[in-house]
């Protein structure tokens, strides 16, 4: 999009916003639809993909036996890794992920961490030695916006849908053996993002949204309605007041989201 | 490395999923389904899930990469990690980009690349699932792809591949017939045109096992031809239907 | 993981290095210091110690990074291999990608980048010895060298961190309290505009407490503010003090 | 080459060709002549030269121990790869092989793998813990077409020229002994290329036949004369009919090829 | 610098060097001010800062335990690597290392190496199974030229300022236990630069003067007076003369620079 | 690092392939062997099997690498994954990336770089099999591939090591007297102009001795001088005949 296009569209966009509507007809707090499948890839220990709007994001579960970090000898190890397929989007290229894809990665990581979802000393076979590695693949299908809360959803609902395979030790080596356990969460944070536009806050923003606003804060929430995670991202700022706004907002949110999951 | 312990075909002459050795998998075929991309297609075959999508055609960047001769078709094949039953790392690996390069010389032969010079159209193919002759699928959805960009094209391409197990010729091996199997034949075609765009092998086999296999695959090529042709019929029919509302 | 064995706050309510809960840890800012960078700082926080360079405006090259709209800051944050307690890769990872990004969005608002289209200007941050808290201290550094490099800002940015360890709320975390502490939340404000430019958050706070958190890491931006105006004077002073010779 | 050159190039051969003649004189179905020189490469384990007319290709064979893949713990590794040598054409720039060398590298490996040349049972030294590598390196040292064809037989023939070192158990550790075994082939694959340029088909292309060639079929024969490795190459397409056609003059061509070279 | 600038400013300085002046006011044969400060990165096994007039380099050294190569079971590692931080310098970029850092990053390397300053075999944990590692991190933070001598100088220096971790082995583990043992040097090579300009040698050559000069050498020199390593740099030539001026040089600067660091 | 224990002198003071310590390895030159290269030549020195091959004088490709002043020289100095003992990785490694440094060094003195701006020039060594004294041997062989690509030259540029080892100054050293000897000084020289171009170190040497090395390792540039005149001789010669057929 053009300088002067933007510029246009930006002000369309405000003057809606200044009446509490949106591009879409969505109220400023309003989520788009969110479409929510799991288990679709059977070759995956788990999966799910989320449509939030035209936003679509498929999450794979893949578990490995490999050994622990030395640090933490009898923790199993979180992976999360952000793929912005280039068949998603016009602007996604080929290649490594970028600051955009590690971002998102490292958001969604920090609230199934941070959130204690998973319990890694449960991941430990034999300490110091073996361990499971859980990787969560974010593949992100189609961007039409708000990717952090798609992707996040999209994993936790993965990882509740995640089968750890059974195993037995023999003589000091790890054999897999018929069957699986499913994976417990003791956690299921919900990302809620927000962002801010002319000065309006407005949650779960389109594409369009994002390409006007000047910032955006995506708080993580666990089941207990704490926050488990926050990263503000965009060339703009909050308020103070904002911040407390959007807490407030987001623990809100992601109390219906959480009903409308089941969780 | 093949292996030859296991059973493939059973006394009845059925193989490990039921069919019988000339039967396609199931397949699903949908055109359209990606909203940013310029074309695109899914396409389910067994247990294969894949997906195809067209960008252009567009200005090629960078420019360099251009041709004052005709259009550039670049193509990305490429497996998610969890596709796979080992995790696969997301870097592309020499593998895909050989099938990259030989699906790329599948499709050219479709599109009137002579009538579009400085342009290029990307196209990426993301294998979800992967059981099986993944480039076969893939190159048929893709072909799909690029019909639903309203990219110019001579005929379709639709692929298939027919291969050799327990001394039987088989259509459309899936993965345990291709890795335990004894000879693979990946055949792409043009089926009005009769033209073979993408043919390789491995495995072994003398030339009428190959003879049989090759007409084999493209028997099959000709039946996921019709399933093309309907997929394209009903996007076009809901479009119509979208437009008349 | 937050691991929760240690006593991280006596009995007398003051943590390991003697602080007490609302205390920074000694604070150092040099003004200029790097010959050849067009702005530079040097900053110790605690045992932090880290060094933030500017190199523009000048042209942005590549030239089709430029934006015709605005001046671009690109951001390297970046740890030196002996920074840490085990040898660093000096390729940069994940975290220090991210990071960099946070900091561009933590400084961008603070510089009028609409009124220098086409240009760019490149903050180097390198971190020679790390403590904790190196981002914020980062930012502090990073935004007197973008001021002595005599780009025109709306307000400097300085930063800070509070966190939450064995139950209580303190301010600008060390290491070891980082690492086994139960949250920790980064801030960036600029002072005089009251705007908060970065925010992030690690671990678990209940609403209550990530407020108390909040209010008590922008009491520390703002003390740590006087001592960059305190540092800009010095610098400006010493200036002047040649200048007169 | 410019387009229009190209094209002048272009119709002068497909003249010829309607005469059954070609550039340099040789019929349609005509190899150019091939040396081969083995053992030039004292510090390999294998090597061998092939010169295709004035395509020169350069193998060499390195043994070194390792681990066997997880899910072929009793056999040893084959690794084939491929350098587009810079001195060999001003096409050729200097970085990691780019998909030209990569599926040279794969087309060699597949003849080799496929028609089961080496038996990687034997190449297993401690089964799960031990096993040889053999590393096959093409090293493209002019390139005037035909790579293919030249760098199956250059690898072939490194194959045939290779020492295996000996070796002893001791105490779980493998230690590597004086003196050498041959390795000794099952099979000695040939590969055929045929170029397909104005409805013709023409047996080793040279590289000013590939420039304006629709596409191209390299077929691997093994010792029985069945076809062990398949690829098409190149933006054109073949008729059944043509790809019947190929393969008989394949097998005749590998039978030709493996009387000169004593195989 | 554009090219005409150059050529002024080379004329300038070579009017100059023919008055046996330089543009700082120092004789031919003179070296910058050196200043000298180790430890001052705490959480580093050994760190040391030189300037050199403006150029600014510090020196970290980590240790860390790793395995041996298969040809030296007995010996620990040394690995120097330099990094020219783009804060440096406009001309210096991100990214992996070029070949101007690699250079650097060698010729150091060798100087210590060559002169056997530290005994490998000490570094020994347990043959073939467990050695230090000494990883010294050449930092580049202002480049005004003579960049290799001041590394070196830095290099050493850190080296000197460095304490290995204390060990035991227990059940065929190694177990870090509490305090240090200084690292011993058996020699400090101290390395001199010598810029030719206009048929002139100088000794420590500043920015402006490396831009200009015809070529370089560097000469690294023992605690005895030997030479241990040199490299010439530039895209010029000395002549047999030139170079037996430049050895005697490189003695003499050496002898004065160890005394000045007592060393 | 250097060891000790092998006797690398025999009693009669002769080396382990039986030379004398001023002895050349036996030399073998051909220019122009390469169809496809601007320039070309091989060398055997010893063991030591190495082309070099010359693409240029021709636009610089990316052009920002292009100067106004003077033709650029870009080397590569490259060695075979099966030329050494254990399998070397193709990727170039850091010492592969200094040798292609000093190279370049040593040989654009010897060419009229200003006479020919805006140009490039693209050097490829590649070591088919190397034997210690790879870089002197590249630099012989390359000196004669610009040679034959016609690019005027102010001299040829040869060269040769010499080293130290069991307590004797000797000349060429072959692989294991570099890796087991006590030093090797590797020497290019621009033998009609007496201008050194390489210089490299390594080892301990008192001065004197590093003045016998030096000076004998002139000796042998000088010797492989004329081997290198009378290769290109000899290809004149042959070109001269084949166009008088």
């Amino acid at each position: 999009m053009t300088g002067s296009i933007a510029k246009i569209k930006q002000k369309q966009m405000e003057q809606l916003l200044s009446k509490g509507k949106r591009l879409d007809d969505r109220g400023l707090t309003d989520y788009r639809e969110i479409t929510l499948e799991q288990g679709i890839i059977e070759r995956a220990e788990g999966s799910a993909r989320v449509f939030l709007g035209k936003t679509e994001i498929l999450v794979g579960i893949k578990i490995a036996t490999g050994k622990p970090f030395p640090d933490t000898p009898d923790a199993g190890v979180l992976t999360v890794n952000c793929e912005l397929v280039p068949l998603a989007s016009p602007d996604f290229e080929p290649g490594p992920p970028g600051e955009k894809a590690i971002e998102i990665a490292r958001v969604v990581d920090r609230g199934i961490r941070e959130s204690k979802a998973i319990d890694v000393k449960k991941l430990c076979i034999k300490a110091g030695k073996n361990v499971f590695v859980v990787f969560v693949d974010v593949y992100v299908l189609n961007h039409d916006g708000n990717l952090i809360d798609a992707s996040a959803l999209a994993a936790v609902a993965a990882l509740l849908n995640t089968k750890m395979p059974n195993y037995e030790i023999e003589d000091d080596t790890v054999k897999i053996t018929q069957g699986y356990t499913p994976l417990t969460l003791k956690s299921r944070p919900i990302t809620v993002t927000i962002a801010k536009i002319n000065d309006k806050l407005v949650v779960d923003p389109q594409l369009k949204e994002e390409q006007v606003m000047d910032s955006r804060i995506s708080i993580a929430i666990n089941d207990e309605g704490s926050i488990c995670a926050i990263q503000k991202g965009g060339a703009g700022y909050f308020t103070t007041q904002q911040i407390k706004e959007a807490t407030k907002l987001a623990k809100e949110k992601a109390e219906e989201i959480r009903k409308k999951m089941g969780w | 490395m093949k292996k030859k312990n296991k059973k493939l075909i059973d006394k009845k002459g059925l193989r490990m999923d039921g069919r019988k050795p000339d039967e396609l998998r199931s397949v699903k075929l949908e055109v359209g389904i990606l909203p940013n991309a310029d074309g695109s297609a899914y396409i389910e075959m067994g247990k294969n899930k894949i997906l195809a999508a067209v960008y252009g055609p567009k200005e090629m960047h960078p420019k360099h990469l251009a041709r004052s001769d005709r259009m550039v078709l670049r193509c990305r094949y490429h497996m998610a990690p969890f596709s796979v039953q080992e995790r696969k790392s997301p870097a592309p690996s020499r593998r895909e980009v050989e099938i990259s390069k030989v699906i790329r010389d599948s499709l050219v032969p479709a599109i009137f690349v002579e009538n579009y010079p400085r342009t290029g159209i990307d196209l990426f193919i993301e294998v979800l699932q992967a059981d099986g002759g993944t480039r076969c699928a893939g190159i048929t959805a893709a072909a799909l792809a690029i019909a639903e960009a309203g990219i110019p094209m001579r005929d379709l391409v639709v692929a298939c591949a027919a291969g050799k197990v327990d001394e039987t010729i088989v259509l459309d091996l899936m993965d345990t017939e291709d890795k335990v199997g004894s000879a693979d034949v990946p055949v792409a075609l043009m089926p009005n045109l009769n033209a073979i765009t993408l043919l390789q092998m491995d495995g072994i086999l003398n030339p009428d096992e190959f003879e049989e296999a090759l007409n084999l695959a493209l028997k099959g090529c000709k039946k996921i031809y019709e399933m093309q042709r309907e997929a394209l019929k009903t996007k076009y029919v809901n479009l119509k239907e979208v437009e008349e509302q």
